[in-house]
């Protein structure tokens, strides 16, 4: 079977769910809700009566299901949900082994391009471009496989159907079964879509798609007002993306007369167009706004703040579209347009500078975070900052690099934290676990190699990339010692707050609730499966990309190969590593490790050897978040010089000289940390977040006054035809 | 002088002879049926609707046929070209969707009367002239007629306080209009000596683009023709007009006396006003800035949907004036593209909210609606199909629309506007999904499913269809939509 | 005393339209908004009938018919409305309908 | 020459007046005779402007049916409640205001422009012959023949719809 030209039937399997689903899945609802549904068609006043009683009595059994979402409910194994339970994961490995298929005869091809076009989709005139010459627009409904989208398509289908997996077992008890994984299948056909297409209008296509989804499925528990605010907030946000994305993609076509990736790429590297170095012209536009649309979908600042008010949604849904596939469109589409950015290195440095800064800035807030998933998803707004930091100093191939294995960890870290939620009955609070190491075995282990893997522990996934970036980000022309010591400083923090979660998750004393510790139990086979093989994965996902320097072969390097012909531009002037000793990328290496080791140590010694550290610090901190930066600032060294120092000391001066040398040190370390990310909450919440409100403010608050215009009165709407034609005349005077 | 009836008057002039035809047949037959077979007077308006369709298809294939791009008639008062097809197609089209969920409708609220149906077609046979005329006259009796039976249907709640209100507010502001509007005509005459659109446009060709008088009739003209389409500051009939009316009669307002305004609009704006074009570009720019701005920003706080979606409907009227100020052919065909897929979308969305009446609930707010995912997952994802398409997220029809309008703006380098324009794209998307929200992630106050009806459940699948349809394979929409516009 | 020209005719329809707007402005009684719509259009008809004398062409006046039954049109129906909104209402005061705002 | 100013202003003034007085008078029927006043007035002019046709037709039309209509309706509403309240809105200041400056602005646009009318001379029939009413029809049934025909439409929406809002039931 030739799978290269039936790839529209990969993202095809995924809708063909989604439909089943959302039109006949209430049928499928185990639920006592089918009967209520009497043939729409009946005419309203015969079924009024009895419905009503129906209603009210399936009303009240909805809000007790959802109660007990997490709790063992019922309606469990009925033979219509088991086919929901087939048909949907199903249908996404169906997706899988084609896009198997598919990418192993690409590999066939010598080009390792294979374009698909189903049909014309927006055809227009002729139009002027913007130098004048005539050209026909048009977009097509098209497929494009290559290297690229082979990477992503594999990541999507295959993490994909893990996680559909393991919903399965995670969703059991839900109500609105069918409706999650309906809206699940919805959205591997739209990120199918937005990977595979062949042009930027139909890459919009599923880029507002996934929102869509994302959207409905962060308001899937719609009791929650937060959770329905936090959908809200996402979209909105990623709106103010998207415009910018609409833009550039119009300028594009403006500028070039098309919109397909290929013969922009090809239109971009035929020398007609020169690298702006030297100023900021319409390509560093249109770049910059496409950047923009990336900052939104995936959650760079300052479009960042819906990410982690995303996690408001089931657990599965974080790790699917928060952590491993939707928040890497963006990335996916600057490395898509990596012969746009090549050309514009002002909008390339504004791209590194951003990423740097949110990765830092993310993982500094993910420092302090005591919800589970939060940290994660800080941790993924930082990884994010990560892939744009490769993009930015044009190591394309990079970023996409760091996205394949990260997709593999961060899922399994959702996972797993959903396995934790799971079986601690709905606490996502990391205050109150602890010592759960032994009682869910398979979710400690999965998640101890992911959280390795993140940290950057040599031989797992995410070393690779993470050192590939950071070396990168070095030894780039368009790098710098700068961004690569952000980076090195994240990295540090990263392991930090990931051991951190590990330590206050299932180490140490346990903080369970009675009630809660006798519940907690290891999850189905359905979620430790996918677990297990996501570990698998982040395990030896780096492989592909051995570093140079260790001298392996180069089947080690198999990913910057199959990468190379995608970003055939960007390698072209690439090679710069030899300009720098492979000693320095010895030693840059040697220290990235280092930085992690000593995150994890120090993590390890804050929140398992001495656990009354952060504690006490946290005491000290709470009351103090409210107050002025100043004061707390001055209080703060006071209680640490002479509470802890001097006045506990007391009489024993040796006993606290050595408490001050040591402790003291480590006292400090966290301190600042503490304090370093205190003021990057503080940031967030007020400045950040306090803008989006501001701006969702602002449009609100303007909408008062044009309605008030509105006053009813037939007359006032006459006086306002009046006044607009005052002011047409009025123009023809002050002209 | 010889013959002023000839035989290709008549063959231009069918489509609106079967219009009066049934439109005269359906208020004859209503005094013959029961009042609860009043129903199968849809099935009329259906037959008359087919005639009419059978008529357009005549035309198009003969002009296609002999290689036309336009058929006058009339001595040049009418002419049939493909504009007016393809307005008139839309019109057809909101006519049969709106006359199918009507009769359910108008049955809960206690006035189900045949003159409904006789006034729908009517209201369809203005807006045939106002797409197809091309003398003054011509439009401003058509426009008449089709506001006149407006006028009617808005109050046909004739018990409902709030229906009164509405359609007597939209006289008044109407009629007052309509006085600015025949003024700036006269004007038009007093500069060309004549009502034919091609003789003032050639008489404001003749004269500077400043000239003073020229000026006083495009403005009076303008403000005339914009309130029509409810730009701002002359849009605000409409909220107030769409909230009161039947919300079959607001679906119907709301999107085919938009297309037949806007279809007048073009054709004042490309024929007689085209020479002027340094006078006007300006002014329209900034009306349609602030019918964005308004619509899109009082939107926000409505919680009855109909006045919502009335609000972002004034925005839609901001959209489809922008490819007008763009003015290349990308933009006009654009605006006819937006015309297309927004009669659908906006017709869909109403139609939800048609179906939310009850005997005892009147279904307009947002509280109406909320949950609606657990009554009615069929119509609710349909509603969502339709808030999509008038957010303009791809691949629905509205995304299509706005898109070539967006391009337009881009080619002809009026790149403020098109910011703006893209800006308001985001904020639409706020009030939009308040509506989403309330359907699906709201529980609902009951569960019983909508009440529905054969048409009801036609219509929006047709919508629903053609929503999503056009915005897929758009290459048999945007062909009718390469309309010959006097150029 | 200049002789009369078509500007007078014009000057005394655009006055006219002034007080007919003048009074959609500002009466409460709708009745009279309704008759002070009459005085616009018969404005117009002014400004019709001299642009017809000036430009001896009797299409004008043709215009001014229509304009005519258009009046008489919308008079009709608005003062059905009226009727109708008195029913049930109790008012025929402009500012007195505002049930329908913001 | 002569005579035709004094009637000009003369109608003028009677059109003019009864028009400001229409919009002044507290009780609605005192307007509706002003109305007819001021429309009477214009009737005169369409018969300086040699329309004698219209001339007929306004008289007809409208004083003798447009006015009974509104005199009809007035008394069917009973407007004694209305005449004791405040006649005129809360707004009238800055409507009169902003009437004003629309007016002054046509001035302007005609004052500026009103000359250039005169350029535009008929393609049509100067003189031929014809009575004013036989050239209106000539022209009415044959070059306006279709919109004479939606006219009949326009009246009959017109019927249907005044005795749909004002009939109690139908």
């Amino acid at each position: 079977m030739n799978f290269l030209d039936q790839i529209w039937l990969i993202p095809l399997f995924p809708l063909l769910g989604a439909v089943l689903m959302l039109l006949f899945g209430k049928k499928l609802d185990p639920q006592p809700a089918s009967d209520v549904a009497v043939a729409p068609g009946v005419e309203h006043t015969h079924d009024e009566h009895d419905t009503h009683g129906h209603g009210h009595g399936h009303g009240h059994t909805h809000d007790h299901g959802h109660d007990h979402a997490h709790g063992g409910g019922h309606g469990h194994g009925s033979p219509l949900k088991i086919l929901v339970s087939l048909l949907c994961p199903g249908m996404v490995l169906l997706s899988f082994l084609f896009s198997l298929g598919a990418v192993m005869q690409l590999a066939q091809l010598p080009t390792k391009v294979h374009q698909v076009v189903q049909f014309t989709w927006l055809a227009g005139m002729p139009f002027h471009m913007l130098d004048g010459r005539i050209a026909t627009f048009s977009a097509d409904w098209g497929f494009l496989l290559d290297p690229l989208s082979a990477v992503m398509i594999l990541v999507v289908t295959g993490v994909g159907f893990l996680i559909h997996v393991y919903s399965v077992g995670y969703m059991a008890h839900d109500n609105g079964y069918y409706r999650f994984f309906g809206y699940l299948n919805l959205f591997v056909f739209f990120m199918l879509m937005l990977v595979l297409a062949n042009n930027y209008a139909l890459l919009f296509v599923g880029w507002e798609g996934v929102g869509l989804c994302s959207y409905l499925l962060i308001g899937f528990y719609y009791q929650k007002k937060s959770a329905a605010d936090a959908g809200k907030k996402a979209f909105v946000v990623n709106r103010v993306g998207d415009a910018g994305f609409i833009l550039g993609m119009l300028l594009l076509y403006a500028l070039l007369g098309t919109s397909r990736f290929v013969d922009v790429n090809h239109a971009l590297q035929s020398g007609q167009f020169h690298a702006e170095t030297a100023g900021f012209g319409v390509l560093s536009a249109i770049a910059l706004l496409f950047f923009t649309g990336a900052t939104g979908k995936s959650a760079q600042f300052p479009l960042y703040v819906w990410l982690p008010d995303a996690m408001e949604g089931p657990t599965p849904v974080s790790a699917l579209i928060h952590a491993a596939t939707m928040v890497t469109a963006g990335v996916y589409m600057v490395a898509r347009s990596a012969a746009l950015f090549q050309l514009t290195p002002a909008t390339s440095s504004i791209v590194a500078s951003v990423g740097a800064f949110t990765a830092i800035l993310a993982a500094s807030i993910a420092l302090v975070q005591n919800d589970i998933k939060r940290v994660l998803a800080y941790s993924t707004v930082s990884q994010l900052g990560y892939m744009f930091l490769a993009l930015g100093v044009g190591a394309y191939w990079v970023a996409i690099f760091h996205l394949f294995p990260h997709a593999f960890f961060k899922a399994l870290l959702f996972l797993c934290s959903g396995s934790v939620i799971h079986a601690m009955g709905g606490e996502q609070d990391m205050r109150r676990m602890g010592a759960l190491k032994d009682k869910i075995p398979v979710t400690h282990w999965t998640m101890w190699v992911a959280s390795l893997a993140i940290a950057g522990i040599p031989g797992l996934a995410g070393f690779f990339s993470k050192d590939e970036i950071l070396w990168q980000a070095y030894s780039s022309p368009s790098g710098s010692q700068v961004l690569w010591l952000i980076g090195l400083v994240t990295a540090g923090m990263t392991a930090f707050y990931m051991w951190r979660l590990m330590n206050m998750t299932f180490y140490g004393k346990s903080h369970v609730a009675p009630e809660v510790e006798a519940h907690i139990h290891e999850s189905p086979a359905t979620m430790t499966v996918p677990l297990t093989v996501l570990a698998i994965g982040s395990a030896l996902g780096g492989w592909l990309g051995v570093p140079k320097l260790w001298g392996l072969p180069e089947s080690f390097r198999a990913f910057e190969h199959w990468l190379a012909p995608a970003f055939a531009a960007a390698a072209a002037e690439g090679e710069h590593g030899g300009a720098h000793g492979a000693s320095i990328e010895w030693i840059l290496m040697s220290v990235s490790v280092a930085i992690a080791i000593i995150g994890i140590a120090v993590a390890r010694y804050f929140y398992h050897t001495k656990p009354e550290i952060p504690e006490k610090l946290e005491l000290r901190l709470k009351p103090l978040y409210g107050l002025l930066l100043n004061k707390w600032y001055v209080d703060e060294i006071y209680d640490f010089l002479f509470v802890n120092g001097l006045a506990k000391g007391g009489g024993r001066a040796m006993a606290a000289f050595d408490l001050s040398v040591i402790d003291g040190a480590v006292n400090g370390a966290g301190w600042f940390t503490r304090f370093c990310s205190t003021i990057s909450m503080w940031w967030d919440t007020w400045i950040i977040d306090g803008a989006v409100r501001l701006g969702s403010f602002t449009v609100k608050l303007l909408s008062y006054p044009v309605c008030f215009l509105q006053t009813g009165r037939v007359q006032a709407y006459a006086l306002f035809f009046v006044v607009g034609v005052l002011a047409f005349f009025g123009y023809y005077v002050i002209r | 002088m010889s013959s002023f009836y000839t035989a290709s008057d008549h063959f231009v002039l069918i489509p609106a002879i079967m219009l009066a035809l049934f439109g005269c047949a359906v208020l004859l037959f209503d005094l013959l049926v029961e009042p609860r077979q009043r129903k199968y007077l849809v099935l009329l308006v259906t037959a008359g609707e087919i005639f009419t369709g059978v008529a357009l298809v005549r035309q198009q294939m003969y002009l296609s046929a002999n290689g036309l791009s336009q058929l006058a008639a009339f001595q040049g008062s009418l002419t049939v070209d493909g504009f007016a097809i393809f307005f008139n197609w839309i019109f057809l089209a909101a006519t049969l969707i709106v006359a199918m969920v009507s009769y359910k409708y108008l049955d809960i609220a206690g006035e189900h009367h045949g003159e409904y149906y006789g006034l729908l077609l009517l209201a369809q046979c203005g807006m045939f002239f106002l797409a197809a005329g091309t003398d003054l006259i011509t439009l401003f009796i058509g426009l008449e007629l089709m506001a006149l039976c407006f006028y009617v249907m808005v109050g046909f709640l004739r018990t409902e306080k709030r229906s009164n209100e509405a359609a007597m507010k939209y006289l008044l502001l109407g009629a007052f209009s309509s006085g600015f509007l025949v003024y700036g005509f006269s004007v038009m005459y007093g500069i060309s000596g004549s009502t034919k659109l091609a003789d003032v446009a050639s008489a404001i060709g003749s004269r500077q683009p400043w000239d003073p008088v020229v000026f006083l009739a495009m403005v009076t003209t303008t403000v005339g023709l914009l309130f029509k389409i409810s730009a701002v500051p002359f849009h605000m009939w409409a909220p107030d007009a769409y909230e009161g009316a039947p919300t079959t009669v607001t679906a119907y307002l709301s999107v085919a006396s938009k297309a037949a305004s806007m279809a007048f609009l073009l054709r004042i704006f490309l024929g007689p006003l085209a020479p002027a074009r340094v006078s006007w570009e300006w002014l329209l720019s900034a009306v349609a800035i602030a019918t964005m701005t308004v619509g899109n920003l009082a939107a926000i706080n409505q919680n009855n949907i109909k006045r919502l979606l009335a609000y972002s409907s004034i925005s839609h009227a901001g959209y489809m004036l922008l490819g007008l100020i763009a003015g290349n052919d990308t933009g006009i065909k654009g605006v006819a593209v937006y015309v297309l897929v927004y009669t659908f979308m906006n017709l869909g969305a109403f139609l939800v909210v048609v179906a939310l009446r009850r005997k005892d609930i009147i279904g307009e707010e947002l509280d109406d609606i909320a949950g609606l995912i657990h009554r009615s997952p069929g119509y609710a994802s349909l509603m969502l199909i339709f808030l999509l398409s008038l957010a303009g997220i791809p691949p629905t029809a509205g995304f299509l629309g706005k898109y070539y309008i967006f391009l337009s703006l881009v080619e002809t380098q009026h790149y403020t506007l098109a910011v703006i324009a893209v800006l308001y794209v985001a904020v639409a998307i706020y009030y939009y999904f308040r509506i989403v929200r309330a359907m699906f992630i709201r529980d609902a106050a009951d569960r019983v499913p909508l009440a529905s009806s054969l048409g009801l459940r036609v219509a929006l699948g047709v919508s629903g269809v053609l929503t999503l349809g056009i915005g897929i394979y758009p290459e048999p929409f945007l062909q009718m939509a390469q309309v010959s516009l006097m150029r | 005393m200049h002789p009369i020209t078509t500007a007078h005719y014009l000057g005394l329809s655009a006055a006219l339209l002034l007080i007919g707007t003048v009074g959609v402005l500002t009466r409460r009684n709708i009745v009279i908004i309704l008759m002070s719509i009459e005085l616009i259009l018969n404005a117009v008809n002014l400004n019709l009938i001299a642009f017809s004398k000036a430009l001896q062409s009797v299409n004008g006046q043709i215009f001014a018919i229509f304009v005519i039954t258009d009046a008489v049109a919308e008079a009709a129906v608005g003062l059905g409305i009226l009727i109708a909104l008195f029913r049930n209402k109790e008012t025929v005061l402009a500012d007195e309908i505002d049930l329908l705002k913001w | 020459m002569l005579m035709d100013t004094i009637l000009f202003y003369l109608f003028a003034a009677l059109v003019l007046g009864g028009g400001i007085l229409t919009i002044t008078r507290r009780n609605a029927v005192h307007s509706a005779i002003f109305l007819i006043l001021s429309l009477l007035g214009v009737a005169g002019l369409y018969l300086l402007q040699s329309a004698e046709f219209l001339f007929a037709v306004q008289i007809v039309l409208y004083v003798g049916g447009i006015m009974v209509l509104f005199l009809f309706v007035i008394m069917l509403v009973n407007l004694d409640q209305a005449a004791k309240e405040k006649q005129f809105n809360r707004q009238w200041t800055v409507a009169l205001a902003c009437a004003g400056l629309v007016g002054a602005e046509i001035f302007y646009f005609l004052a500026k422009g009103a000359g250039a009318f005169q350029l535009a001379k008929g393609t049509a029939e100067a003189n031929t012959g014809m009575g004013n009413t036989e050239r209106l029809a000539d022209a009415l049934f044959s070059q306006y023949l279709l919109p004479f025909e939606i006219a009949s439409l326009l009246l009959l929406v017109a019927v249907v719809g005044s005795v749909v809002m004002a009939k109690k039931r139908i």
